[in-house]
């Protein structure tokens, strides 16, 4: 069988988010070959009539039933309510929709705001989350695959007009000047 | 000029500024801010009694729409300068950007249109084994490591906002100064001032009343005296 | 989207085989015409080199990952299994074993996040359990007698400075602020 359907087989077992390092290393390839596959099989799965999905979003993969069957789907799970969003919960989702992963201070930069109650919120909500590498010295924040699935969206990029907000010039400048 | 805006609509600074420059129908530009500076600064008020605990962020924006306005009157005072980080009204234009785009989140939120993920694992193990990861010290170091994340911060330090003098107190005594006189020099002014805040003011409050063409000044040379003329 | 597309979406999130029947009820067509698409779907998915499998059983249908992948998917599961805990992960357990039987939100409140999903991995892993004592409203979550005994230890009062972690001042602090 080829590696691409053993990913197939792994999105489909597996219930939560994947990393593509994590995919690789159990189908014993390198990182980036399993990233072209699972792009692949993304390129399969995600087209006008499908009834499953491959989410990515920063590095992790998941499989899930389309979002426009959500209602066939809740009959078999039980439904995750939504709820409702506060002005300003969904407007520090966007900029981390649009510019994560961003670190706490370009976020209050860019909302003119200290952000620290908000953001503790979210990931409260299991909408934003902490960003694990620890490279850098602050934490930065980015969305989670569960926000994804409840936009419905199959990545970040599907968001109108990601690519200019994503690669803003200031926040680009905020890096630097941190 | 008086605004209805309700301050408890306001997200933050940003925010009531592009209410504020939506109101006059102006389009962002540092023009745009300046003009709408006093209206901007009629909410600080409000909001030292209403939500002092962001009055912090707010006042971050008033010294920049402060440092805008001066500018735009005293082009002369400030040489060519390297500005630190984006100006404010490019700052701005940018929060509109993300204002807008929060719009397109709301609604994909609000359709409610879920994808679900499998739950349940088709095949379990059955016998247990213990991660590798998972030791008495380890356990330990993590519990360590989260209580220094709880340590409650120390409480920043309280100051208030110095009050000494407001500009329209400092405006009632300029105006009693050029009823015994019809001219008085600015240094003069200043020497009486009790601290910066009070210096400030009174730079402000001259600049009010030249604005409001009570008074006119002059200056023969750069960083000399103003000489401060009654209309 | 199409009838076709719901059916694969409840064959993906269901884990269990469901009669045709039970499908046809909830996307609301005929007997008939749901063997139809489950054949349709039969043919898409059962192909040579497919990750995904769909298994017809005496009028019950499931989708799982393809046979010839068994040895992938498995080693996946016990990777999942065996393998390490996350940062997150490792810290949710730790709180349970220090301060456990501990509810769901003294545990967020604790971590500063929902750890609904991690609490789910833990007790898939064998790690952590719901406390059975139906007393309390809320169900409580401790360790497994099995990780006690994997860890040497006669009761969790032998961890390091069990006495003093256990009733930290930081921690009780949080209970009050409720």
């Amino acid at each position: 069988m080829s590696n691409k359907s053993k990913i197939e087989s792994i999105l489909f077992v597996a219930s939560k988010p994947l990393s593509a390092k994590k995919i690789a290393a159990v189908v014993k390839i390198n990182d980036k070959e399993a990233v072209e596959l699972l792009k692949d099989l993304q390129t399969n799965y995600n087209n006008a009539d499908s009834g499953i999905a491959i989410l990515n979003n920063g590095g992790e993969w998941q499989m899930v039933a389309s979002a426009d069957n959500q209602e066939v789907s809740e009959n078999f799970l039980k439904s995750e309510v939504s709820g409702e969003l506060t002005r300003p919960q969904l407007e520090t989702l966007t900029v981390v929709s649009y510019c994560g992963p961003i670190t706490k201070p370009e976020l209050d930069q860019i909302r003119g705001v200290n952000c620290s109650l908000i953001l503790r919120n979210l990931m409260l909500r299991g909408l934003v989350k902490e960003n694990e590498d620890s490279a850098n010295l602050l934490p930065a924040y980015e969305i989670t695959m569960d926000y994804l699935r409840h936009l419905g969206l199959n990545s970040l990029q599907d968001l109108p007009n990601y690519s200019e907000l994503h690669k803003h010039p200031y926040i680009t400048k905020l890096d630097k000047e941190e | 000029m008086l605004t209805d805006l309700k301050l408890e609509k306001f997200e933050g600074p940003l925010d009531l500024l592009l209410q504020l420059v939506d109101q006059e129908k102006l389009s962002i530009s540092e023009i745009a801010l300046s003009k709408v500076t006093e209206q901007f600064f009629s909410y600080l008020d409000k909001l030292e009694k209403n939500r002092p605990e962001e009055l912090a962020d707010f006042l971050v924006v008033a010294a920049r729409l402060i440092y805008l306005k001066s500018h735009s009157l005293l082009q002369y005072a400030y040489p060519e300068e390297e500005e630190a980080g984006p100006g404010l009204a490019d700052q701005l234009k940018l929060y509109k950007q993300y204002v807008e785009a929060s719009k397109t989140i709301n609604g994909l939120w609000a359709v409610g249109k879920v994808a679900y993920g499998r739950t349940e694992p088709p095949i379990k193990s059955k016998e247990f084994v213990l991660p590798a990861n998972v030791t008495t010290n380890s356990l330990y170091n993590s519990m360590v490591f989260l209580l220094s994340r709880l340590q409650p911060t120390e409480a920043l330090p309280k100051t208030t906002i110095d009050h000494s003098i407001s500009i329209k107190q400092k405006i009632d005594s300029i105006r009693n100064l050029l009823k015994s006189g019809q001219e008085f020099s600015f240094k003069n002014l200043l020497s009486s001032a009790q601290n910066k805040t009070e210096v400030i003011v009174s730079f402000l409050a001259i600049l009010e009343l030249v604005k409001q063409q009570s008074v006119r000044f002059r200056q023969v040379n750069a960083f000399e005296d103003l000489l401060v003329t009654k209309n």
